[in-house]
């Protein structure tokens, strides 16, 4: 298949920081594959492993000041958006050094200040406040745009229907993307969406551009979601991105994902990695050559070998913590 | 300087001083401009008993009328809360909190614990409750129980207009969601309220009424039943103390107790179902914090557990009266007494 | 503009029922609107004059054992689907003889054995509950229908869309009707929907066949009604079907409606009214005689006297009545 | 014949057995079956947890999967309750119920009511509640307390595998709404359950431990932190008699009042929040209706008024156990004691 080819004005070094980008978020979930079967890490974890073109392609075109709202498939979308892998790595772990002390876990993994509204227990919870987001902006008069990432499960909830109409009533500086995997837990999207795949066509019902892009491929994705968030940041209006992808783990940790074809997975790591394809773009293209890949993934994995360490290591929360962080003031 | 106005024009002038005070207080709901892409009048409705009326004209920025996706756009105040403003959303009846009971239970009034304190949610849902105008099962409930149990809501139910503005100031500059509840059959009362504006704490009950013999504990509409069966009872020559919590979550329990202490007997008036409700709160708190001054058991003034009927010979025998509080009052003054402790 | 011919196989008796559908939905609602001016009607009440021709056109089609959801402008669905005028309008006066014995009112007529699942006091209430009618009839092995009916405001609540996307994933017998008339309360269609007035546009986005009718011209709402009806009995799955008109009166009585036009609603009536426009059409065809017609509408007036004076005269409800039907057994 | 399984076996059993009973009885919710349009294996999970595994190979046709669409699906419930069929929905984690609540307790709830006692809506939602897997504030909530303040609503929550079973078929065949709360913690408890179907009528609790001493009131996983405690207690000397509610609406007033008159000292156990919750509803009845029976004030063991913690060492405080059970019977012999009257 035809993919998009890198564009022109990308500097070597901007390519260096999106794969250590992709690459960052492929080892923290590769790594914790490994360790939440040792059975150390606690609750529910969804990996994004498969799917790092999205987060990355969309949230370079972000500033610190935009704002996005993930799902409960998240760490993807953080590790994008500037939450720091440490602590990222110790609130999975549940630990007092956590990104959120420890009471929020994987699922709510979050950094308002880094402009991160967090991962979502509940599937289409995310879509509505960034219609607030949007709102925020527009009548702060800022130039901030806000991106809802929801999946192709998540595209039959009624929140995320409804947001996308408020989006266009308001005429809000919002992007929503739809990570079209395939799955929604153990059931194909050919199954549960009634239009079948095409995500996308909800769009035309409320008045929202909507775009398809193959969400292995990088470029595609970054020049897409760059004219989306730049058609909002300059008042043009909300549009969804729907992004085709794959996923590489269950649903969750521990899912023997039989729904799948046998071989599914392999073939898909071998025929549509993100990573390779990003890798061979760029190094036939001369831009960047192997080595200095290479020496990223030695960074990167030293970065998660260290945040790993760190975590098992960190003391739990103490137990006064309970009851703190309920209100501002009560 | 303090005039008479009602309730309604309590509440828009609240929300007319909050607006012209802080830029970031952005109002907006179902309606309550009316007349969007219309081609007639604009703020043809505010609100659909016109309580936000006239904003539009002096704020036609931060005014937004909403289309009917509670979900969407109450979401829409939680993510706007985080991201720099005071919304203030509309939920037109309490009744339909079950199309958007998600963003308010599971979003806004959990992000700033599951984050770890990470979050601020500065964030006002107005909204409409309360039997009485015949509006049958959907648009008569109090739900304020509800919204009580949800640890991370505030919830203030106001029972006269200085109460209404004053505490609908205070929801707006406090950093937590909260829950303003008004009282459909009150809108149209009237009482002394300042011109300017002033602030009521949270959690802070009023003395509506002060005696020796019983404690009435209750919120919004029922404190007014109250008053009128305290007179009555006065006749008879039993004092009725009357606490108005004004606030359910923050509660006063100093206040609660402090009444028990006194009277040693204690009825709680509720127009919410019996159920895991407002009246069973208190009474049992008073049961295991103040059961040693209690001198009678609690006696509960509850709604039936029913939804609200909508005829109005069965709907005013739905909600509490002067003559079942006053009854009650009877209960515990009749019952049997023991020496205090 | 061109309107549709009466169809060929229509009876002299079948034109003459459907006109006296329609003309006991308008005597109706027009008698309340004269009545609720004297105070002596309690609660809310919305006027479904001016829409008749697609609760008629619809439901003409459907059997005592299809099933209707309804929305809180629901006399002229009930009237259609064959509830009694007498305890209908008992009921909106809140008496013991009334359909649901004065506990439900106007906003939620109902009485189920006739099909009709209620008026409802929730905007998007219906739609869901229709999902599961068609699942019976699935289930059961029957070909009953259901039928929705939905307004334009109500057409951006969660519950509505969600419905559409479920019953095409199920394939239901359903038919989700939207009756467009242009309003939300006080807010334009033009300016509530994202995509402007189109709400069909929306089936698309689920698979959902979807079709447009001017919602004045009884013959065009049965004859779209019959084929979306016919559809769905016979296995061909949900569709959508959006009735463009318009309301009389204001949103609920009490509704000074300074949002519309001056003589906006006099120039409906004047040149858009379906009464009219049935009554020149079966005429000029030759089809039935005026006089005919002009003897269904005094027979139609005398039963409205006679349900008006009957409500008026009819006892409250029991005390007693407060505590029961809360469960069938508790 | 009796063998030993599990609350979850128990529960596939129940609903095995009434769909192989009735053939108006279909099951459905989000992956209740897995697999649908994809390459690999049908019944590929039966449930996120793996409840309704089986079902399909024998009933293809009754057990469907929805698209994550909570309104429609429950909505869905609500109609075909009312046109023929007796749904069992899934509600995954009863912490989803804001983004459905209104099919719930508007319509499948008020139903009936409304239409002065026209329609009958025979209904299950079975939903997964309870803290202790680590899954963090938005999946682990009780929530029962909730439901049980909607009238119309019949709320089960059971405690064992022979509950589950017996209670989930008396639900089946109710017909009145009913939610079915099984807890997640105790999924994996054994139990010995007859292999035929029987039912355990609602509104009567099991007295499963008796004792003169101290009342222990509470409805699932909480029942076991009871016994752990009264075993310890026994030890010392004080008899703790264990009524578990089975269902929590319709309410056994009736067994409470039975135990509070016998001990004349009350413990509530709920691990739902405090507020307007439970242990407040059962501590008010009593306060009301034994007041002279008690011999001490009533105590409640609930959670805090906080959303459920992520991190084990936080969640195994949030939650009652039998240390807390045990320290608050020991307050209530401890307690000020009166002579019974
Ligand atoms: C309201 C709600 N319903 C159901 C769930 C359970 N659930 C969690 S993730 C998921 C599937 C989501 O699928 P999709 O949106 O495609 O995201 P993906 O997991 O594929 O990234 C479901 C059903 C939930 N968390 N919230
Ligand atoms: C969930 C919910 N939100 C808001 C309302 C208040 N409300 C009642 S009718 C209505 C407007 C409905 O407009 P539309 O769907 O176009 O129906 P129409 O009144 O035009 O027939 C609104 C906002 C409600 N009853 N339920
Ligand atoms: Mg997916
Ligand atoms: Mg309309």
């Amino acid at each position: 298949m035809t993919t998009t080819a890198p564009p022109d004005q990308a500097s070597k070094q901007q390519l260096l920081e999106w794969y250590r980008t992709m690459r960052t978020i492929r080892e923290f979930e590769e790594r914790l594959h490994k360790e939440f079967a040792t059975g150390e890490i606690p609750g529910f974890v969804h990996l994004y492993a498969g799917e790092e073109a999205i987060a990355t392609g969309v949230i370079t075109h972000l500033r610190l000041d935009d704002y996005i709202a993930s799902t409960h498939r998240g760490h993807g979308h953080a590790i994008a958006k500037g939450c720091d892998v440490r602590a990222m790595m110790a609130e999975i772990y549940g630990k007092r050094d956590g990104l959120c002390h420890g009471k929020g876990g994987s699922m709510h993994i979050a950094d308002v200040d880094k402009g991160m509204l967090g991962a979502n227990g509940i599937v289409g919870g995310g879509p509505p406040m960034i219609c607030g987001v949007g709102l925020s902006a527009k009548i702060r008069g800022t130039d901030q745009v806000g991106v809802s990432f929801t999946g192709d499960g998540g595209s039959n909830q009624g929140t995320f229907l409804e947001s996308l109409n408020l989006a266009a009533v308001w005429h809000l500086p919002c992007v929503y993307v739809v990570e079209n995997n395939g799955y929604a837990e153990a059931t194909s999207v050919k199954y549960h969406a009634g239009a079948g795949t095409d995500i996308v066509k909800r769009a035309d019902g409320f008045g929202l551009p909507g775009v398809v892009v193959d969400g292995h491929d990088f470029f595609a994705v970054y020049e897409a979601a760059g004219e989306a968030i730049a058609r909002a940041r300059s008042g043009g209006g909300p549009s969804l991105l729907e992004c085709r992808v794959n996923r590489y783990y269950g649903h969750f940790e521990g899912d023997q994902q039989t729904y799948r074809a046998p071989g599914e997975v392999e073939e898909l790591r071998r025929t549509r990695d993100c990573l390779d394809l990003f890798t061979r773009q760029v190094t036939s293209a001369g831009l960047v050559d192997a080595e200095e890949l290479r020496r990223v993934d030695e960074e990167v994995a030293r970065l998660i070998d260290d945040a790993v360490a760190d975590a098992k290591a960190a003391p739990d929360p103490d137990p006064s913590d309970l009851l703190t962080d309920v209100y501002v003031k009560y | 300087m303090a005039r008479t106005i009602t309730y309604m024009k309590a509440i828009n002038e609240a929300l007319d001083q909050e607006m012209s005070r802080d830029p970031t207080v952005v109002v907006f709901g179902e309606d309550n401009v009316g007349g969007h892409g219309a081609a007639g009048e604009m703020d043809a409705w505010g609100g659909v008993l016109g309580v936000t009326k006239g904003l539009y004209a002096k704020y036609p920025d931060r005014i937004l009328d909403t289309p009917i996706s509670e979900s969407a756009f109450i979401g829409a105040a939680v993510g706007a809360a985080c991201s720099g403003l005071r919304p203030v959303a509309e939920l037109m009846f309490v009744d339909f909190m079950g199309v958007c009971f998600d963003q308010i239970f599971n979003q806004g009034a959990k992000l700033r614990y599951m984050f770890g304190g990470k979050a601020k949610v500065p964030m006002v849902i107005r909204t409409m409750w309360g039997a009485g105008i015949r509006a049958a099962s959907q648009h008569s409930q109090s739900l304020y129980s509800i919204f009580t149990h949800v640890p991370g809501l505030k919830v203030v139910v106001p029972s006269t207009p200085y109460d209404a503005k004053g505490l609908l100031i205070s929801a707006i500059r406090d950093d937590d969601p909260v829950i303003f509840f008004e009282n459909k059959v009150l809108y149209t009362i009237e009482g002394e309220v300042p011109e300017e504006s002033y602030t009521i704490p949270f959690g802070e009950a009023n003395v509506v009424r002060e005696g020796d013999d019983v404690s009435i504990v209750g919120v919004g509409r029922v404190v007014h039943m109250a008053q009128e069966a305290a007179e009555r009872l006065a006749a008879d020559g039993i004092q009725c103390e009357i606490v108005d919590l004004r606030t359910t979550s923050p509660l006063d329990e100093d206040t609660i107790y402090e009444t028990v202490e006194k009277t040693g007997r204690l009825v709680v008036v509720d127009e919410d179902n019996p159920r895991c409700g407002m009246a069973a709160d208190i009474a049992a708190l008073v049961a295991q914090n103040r059961f040693d001054d209690l001198r009678a058991p609690v006696q509960m003034v509850t709604a039936p557990h029913t939804p609200p009927p909508f005829t109005g010979s069965l709907e005013d025998l739905y909600v509490p009266s002067a003559d079942k509080i006053a009854e009650a009052v009877r209960k515990t003054t009749g019952g049997k007494v023991r020496a205090r402790a």
